[in-house]
């Protein structure tokens, strides 16, 4: 199954513990960015509970999230859930098929002095699927 | 050193702030030192020793000979001082009756690498800073002290006294020197191998007691092994179950308490490595329930009459997760 | 010469159903020491303990083994046996041949063998056995309180009516605690100050009671019947006999800038105070931080207008010690500090309250006389929002793990009287749960929101900003309508969470009463020993063990009184003979076993020895106090020297049996 | 001796308050588990001395096995947290000198685990009958010929 293994995944990239959420709704009370958002803070962390990926990582709500960690900052559970909402991010990034990166630009970075070498060729590894 | 420490013994004798003294004499040879008490100034110019021979940890020979009507003056090398304070923690020396001088160390010398060596004859011993010069019958030789000091000394754990009314010298400062590197090779072998090693080494053991005798924290009333009612008690290792369960109980019973003066190795006439038992047990200490160094200062915890709520569980050891 | 009895139970076809008990009867009859063995089916029916008995007086045994149940079945039954035929009851041993033997396996031959074994370690244990006495100690009959709020009063109160003397130290210059600052109660809304009070009063008129107000307790040493606690009575620059509590002095008192730490400094007093009107006992007290006179010698006001001459600007602390059987705990709460709770804007504005602050505001006796009004400008609130759970259920570390308890019953109570008196104002309760259980509880929550129209709104404040205008904008989540509010508030009040009295932890140790990671007492058993302490003689009653509303507390309270009475009753308590004891001889003195005793039952004393060479030697050897010790052998395995042993555990009978076992 | 023939002896170590009740529950349920397993009670696990341990090896057990109140549980408020310490670093050490560290285990059985009793038992003298007999702490003289 897909999704659960994109929830494993969202669970490991964040270090975020879902099931210790208890529903309180104080990091979407204390949301600044909630008008904006199709998908707020606590749901979230209940979606990627119940493994719902999908519909996160469709949503424009992963790019409104201001990453004030306002939410993170008032939990009363130290869940997290600016974390939860970035690994949604990275996991669309990382998505299969998604080439951030093509072998034809390579070259042009390798011949900026400035990159470090090491740079060009991880990011090539991590966003060249 | 030896004659600072000599001026200042008399000094002390003569006002009368002490009656006694202990420190070291000399015997018949000069690497053959004893732990002695001195009650003169003539008994001090005669016979008073310091130097890199005086190996012997004053603190339990001040402990057998302790006097609570008079004072009594003790000098300590750094070893020697978290014996003492440990045996304050554990209220088996007065204070009050002791005047505790602190004086330093650069290592002891071990006797048995000169003579591993094929010295022999020896006549008289004299170390001067990196150098050892021996005289023997046949002739002079000169060792590199580093070559020839003893292997506690080697794996130094402090150079710093952790009490004294008095400081002789500089202060040093606690080190570290991998004393625990043979404890990990040995656990970094196979049980088999473990089981060899030690069978091997613990098989010499001919129950002279002088580990126990020699050892700081070995201060019981009487030991448990030497007492019928205990059901357990032991003359002689007459099966290797008992050269393994005089070890194993005396190490669990030193655990937590035992400084790593390194005394039981020293004295041990089979040369058993026994520091490595009591190493083991600080070294799990240390892993498992923090850094812990006993007779650091008076009135410590010992770890194994202390504990927290999330302590690792016994398993940890089945499961090999250390 | 050892006399051996062994009694074999079929126990119907319990035993006898998997274990061949005659066989196990002719087997034992075969060990060393045994002289008698018998097999019956019933060995706790009446006729089962005659052939004990019998057996006993017969055969003259000195030790008795029973292979039956459990012994935590019919331990007692047998020893009792065993008693009444003149053999001491501790020379009895069970062999669990049932539940550890017949009843886990099913071939005869495996059971029996088994049996035999268990048979054999019981007579090898019984063999070494010695006749135990429980020792006896005399019951101070007086009981402590610490502390003086609705648990601690309920408490005094019920063991004086049980006629024996109570003390109460309480560490504020009144009794009442809490409860004398609450407006009204849940559910029922009756006022806090007309059932207290009599209370209270009841305290003081007893002649049994002793109130020790504006004390603290300064040490506890002894064990249970026996404890001696030092109090220290603080200075209060008053003395207590002369003052008739007539209030001249405070009205007099130049001093009125002083914060009313009654009213949570929602107003002032003068340094000379009566904390409040029914105050219990009604003496003044000088706050010492604000009198000028005690500052720098300059006023001396009261001291003039004294007609009873009680003012003493030299008093000092005094130092009592006080003799008594049993101890409870009654230390209370407190709300926590908010100070981790920036987003609710409790420091910025004065219109943001906790809970117990709101109390104080409706309280007639409050700053503003019973009319609530917003602190900052004296207004009348049109909009008033509460936030549940602050600080409770918090595992971030900012504020306590648990669940306060009363928070949800407090809030429905404020939120209801609030729009029973000023219908014009809008409630907002935000909560993360509703929980109501007790008496009449979700029924008075319910009213809140069916009769009176409190809006009550799944979800929490996320933060609370004060504005120019003087309103406050709190921005929250409505989870069930999938929103986030925003509302213009006059006041938020914040239900803090409550956490035991800073004083608890420290009088912990010295009553070696344990606590856990929160403060609160541990009871002796969570389930059916809820108001002792593992400690024996020391009771816990209200809040000091967990959170809990005013019944609970009263309840919980009287309970307390009803174990310290059946234990002030006694005239000499019985204890475990089971315990430790340290050979004197082999004892080094090393504090190993004091370090590991939990109940603090080893001290130390210098004793003089005799040594072989005729001169003599004081040494520390430990001295284990029977009525303290529990015996769990802690100390036994600590003793490096082995003086420690447990009696009816020693080291020889349980080696005895681990030989017998493995034989 | 072939595996299937060897009975090994085990003794088991029970503190009164929790786990001698918690085997009491497991014959109650009537769960089976070997009667290679003999118990003997004590207050509370942290009565058990090192020198017991080692002396039911000396005498011919081939494991030993402790059990008590989980930590935190304990009758005696505090007894257990030290017999964790001590049994820890007590079992560290047999390891450390080659001793076989599956002889020895430590469980935390409550009055309430009867089941869990009689699993941990069943699962400990499986190890111990496939380790076989004692060999490395055993007392020739305490062998029967």
């Amino acid at each position: 199954m897909l999704t659960n293994r994109e929830k494993e995944q969202i669970l490991i990239s964040s270090g975020v513990d879902v099931r210790k959420c208890m529903r309180c709704g104080k990091c979407t009370g204390t949301c600044p960015a909630y008008d904006e958002m199709e998908y707020h803070p606590h749901e979230f962390v209940y979606m990627v509970e119940k493994g719902e990926i999908e519909k996160l990582m469709n949503s424009s709500s992963i790019y409104k999230c201001l990453t004030c960690f306002a939410c993170v900052e008032r939990c009363p559970r130290g869940v997290e859930p600016a974390k939860i909402i970035e690994a949604v991010r990275l996991a669309v990034i990382r998505k299969q098929g998604n080439n951030h990166i093509k072998a034809e630009d390579i070259p042009c970075m390798a011949e900026d002095d400035d990159t470090p070498g090491q740079l060009v060729v991880s990011a090539f590894r991590k966003y060249k699927k | 050193m030896q004659e600072a420490m000599k001026k200042r013994a008399k000094e002390l004798l003569a006002s009368g702030e002490v009656t006694r003294v202990i420190g070291w004499k000399k015997n018949e040879f000069d690497y053959d030192i004893t732990p002695a008490v001195f009650e003169s100034a003539e008994e001090i110019d005669r016979d008073f020793r310091y130097d890199d021979f005086c190996g012997p940890n004053l603190s339990k020979f001040t402990f057998k000979n302790q006097k609570n009507d008079t004072k009594t003056l003790v000098f300590l090398k750094p070893c020697d001082t978290y014996s003492m304070t440990q045996l304050i923690t554990e209220h088996r020396v007065n204070r009050d009756a002791l005047y505790l001088i602190g004086i330093p160390c650069f290592g002891k010398i071990d006797i048995e690498k000169i003579r591993a060596d094929g010295t022999d004859g020896i006549l008289s011993i004299a170390s001067e800073g990196a150098d050892v010069t021996v005289k023997t019958l046949y002739g002079d030789k000169t060792y590199v002290k580093a070559d020839v000091m003893a292997e506690r000394c080697l794996a130094c754990k402090s150079k710093y006294h952790t009490i004294y009314d008095e400081l002789m010298g500089e202060e040093g400062e606690v080190m570290e020197t991998g004393r625990f590197n043979e404890v990990e090779k040995l656990e970094a072998m196979t049980p088999d191998e473990r089981f060899g090693f030690w069978r091997g080494e613990l098989s010499r053991c001919i129950r002279c007691n002088a580990c126990r005798n020699a050892c700081p924290a070995c201060t019981c009333e009487s030991c448990v092994f030497d007492n019928p009612d205990t059901g357990i008690s032991q003359k002689a290792a007459a099966d290797s179950f008992e050269e393994n369960m005089f070890h194993i109980i005396r190490a669990f019973h030193v655990a937590g308490r035992c400084t790593d003066c390194g005394e039981c190795s020293r004295v041990c006439p089979q040369h058993i490595p026994l520091h490595l038992l009591n190493r083991k047990f600080i070294r799990d200490i240390d892993k498992l329930y923090g850094e812990y160094q006993a007779g650091e200062e008076v009135g410590q915890r010992s770890p194994l009459v202390n504990f927290t709520t999330d302590d690792a569980e016994p398993d940890i050891v089945r499961k090999g997760g250390k | 010469m050892q006399k051996i009895g062994v009694f074999v139970c079929h126990c119907g076809t319990n035993i006898a159903g998997t274990v061949d008990v005659k066989a196990v009867a002719e087997a034992l009859s075969h060990e060393p020491g045994v002289v008698f063995a018998a097999d019956y089916p019933y060995m706790c029916s009446e006729s089962g303990q005659n052939l004990i008995k019998d057996a006993i007086r017969e055969h003259g045994l000195t030790g008795v083994v029973i292979c039956s149940c459990s012994p935590r079945m019919h331990e007692t039954t047998f020893r009792k046996a065993a008693a009444s035929a003149g053999l001491n009851s501790y020379m009895v041993e069970i062999a669990n041949i049932r539940e550890q033997c017949s009843w886990i396996h099913k071939d005869m031959k495996t059971a029996t063998e088994k049996a035999v074994i268990l048979g054999r370690a019981a007579i090898a244990k019984v063999a070494l056995n010695t006749p135990l006495t429980a020792s006896e100690t005399p019951v101070t009959k007086r009981a402590l309180v610490i502390g003086g709020g609705i648990a601690g009063i309920q408490t005094a109160l019920d063991i004086a009516d049980a006629g024996f003397e109570v003390d109460i130290v309480e560490k504020e210059p009144t009794i009442g605690g809490k409860m004398a600052q609450i407006d009204k109660t849940f559910p029922t809304l009756d006022c806090a100050a007309c059932i207290l009070t009599p209370k209270m009063v009841d305290c003081a008129q007893n002649e049994k009671i002793h109130i020790y107000a504006y004390s603290e307790v300064e040490s506890v040493k002894g064990f249970v019947g026996n404890f001696t606690v030092g109090i220290k009575k603080k200075a209060r620059y008053v003395d207590e006999t002369k003052c008739t509590g007539c209030g001249l002095c405070t009205e007099k008192c130049p001093m009125k800038k002083t914060p009313n730490l009654f009213n949570l400094g929602l107003d002032t007093r003068s340094a000379i105070y009566i904390p409040f009107a029914q105050a219990v006992p009604k003496v003044a007290t000088i706050d010492a931080d604000y009198c000028n006179m005690l500052k720098n010698g300059r006023c001396g006001v009261c001291s003039k207008v004294c007609t009873a001459g009680a003012i003493d600007y030299h008093q000092q602390d005094e130092h009592i010690e006080e003799k008594y059987g049993a101890i409870v705990v009654a230390t209370g709460f407190n709300p926590i500090k908010l100070d981790n709770f920036d987003e609710y804007a409790y420091a910025q504005s004065p219109d943001v309250v906790t809970s117990l602050e709101l109390e104080r505001l409706m309280n007639a006796a409050g700053p503003n006389g019973g009319t609530l009004l917003r602190p900052s400008d004296k207004t009348h609130p049109h909009t008033i929002v509460f936030v549940q759970c602050v600080g409770s259920r918090d595992t971030s570390g900012c504020g306590k793990p648990y669940c306060s308890k009363i928070c949800c019953m407090y809030t429905a109570k404020h939120a209801m009287l609030i729009r029973d008196k000023y219908p014009d104002t809008e409630v907002y309760v935000f909560y993360i749960d509703v929980r109501t259980p007790g008496k009449n509880f979700d029924e008075f929550y319910r009213r809140a929101v069916e009769e009176y129209g409190v809006h009550y709104i799944k979800g929490m404040v996320g933060k609370v900003m004060p504005q120019k205008n003087g309103k406050l904008l709190v921005r929250a989540s409505d989870l069930l309508a999938g929103e986030q509010l925003k509302i213009e508030a006059d006041m938020v009040v914040l239900a803090a969470a409550i956490e035991p009295d800073k004083t608890a932890r420290s009088l912990a140790t010295m009553l070696t009463a344990s606590m856990d990671t929160n403060d609160f007492f541990t009871e002796a058993h969570p389930k059916l020993r809820p108001v002792e302490s593992p400690t024996a003689g020391i009771f816990l009653s209200g809040v000091c063990q967990g959170p809990k509303d005013i019944p609970e507390t009263v309840a919980q309270a009287s309970a307390a009184a009803a174990k310290v009475i059946g234990l002030l009753v006694k005239d000499k308590l019985k204890s475990n003979p089971c315990i430790a004891h340290a050979n004197e001889t082999l004892c080094n003195g090393c504090s190993s076993c004091e370090r590991v005793c939990p109940y603090g039952a080893i001290t130390y004393v210098d004793k003089e020895f005799r040594m072989p060479d005729r001169t003599t030697k004081i040494r520390r050897v430990a001295s284990v106090n029977a009525a303290v010790c529990q015996g769990c052998g802690a100390c036994t395995v600590a003793c490096p020297s082995g003086a420690m042993d447990l009696s009816g555990f020693s080291n020889q009978q349980i080696m005895a049996e681990v030989d017998a076992i493995c034989r | 001796m072939p595996i299937s023939e060897f009975k090994p002896k085990i003794v088991a170590f029970c503190c009164n308050w929790c786990s001698y009740a918690g085997a009491d529950l497991a014959g109650t349920n009537r769960l089976n588990y070997p009667a290679d397993v003999k118990i003997i009670r004590v207050p509370c696990s942290c009565r058990v001395n090192p020198i017991f341990i080692l002396r039911a090896f000396q005498r011919g057990a081939d494991g030993v096995i402790l059990c008590g109140c989980h930590p935190g549980d304990c009758h005696y408020t505090t007894g257990n947290y030290y017999t964790r310490r001590r049994m820890t670093l007590l079992f560290s050490m047999l390891d450390y000198l080659g001793i076989e560290k599956e002889r020895t285990r430590v469980e935390w059985v409550s009055a309430a685990e009867g089941a869990k009793f009689a699993a941990v038992m069943q699962d400990f003298v499986k190890t111990v009958t496939e380790l076989g007999e004692n060999k490395r702490l055993e007392d020739r003289r305490c062998k029967k010929p």
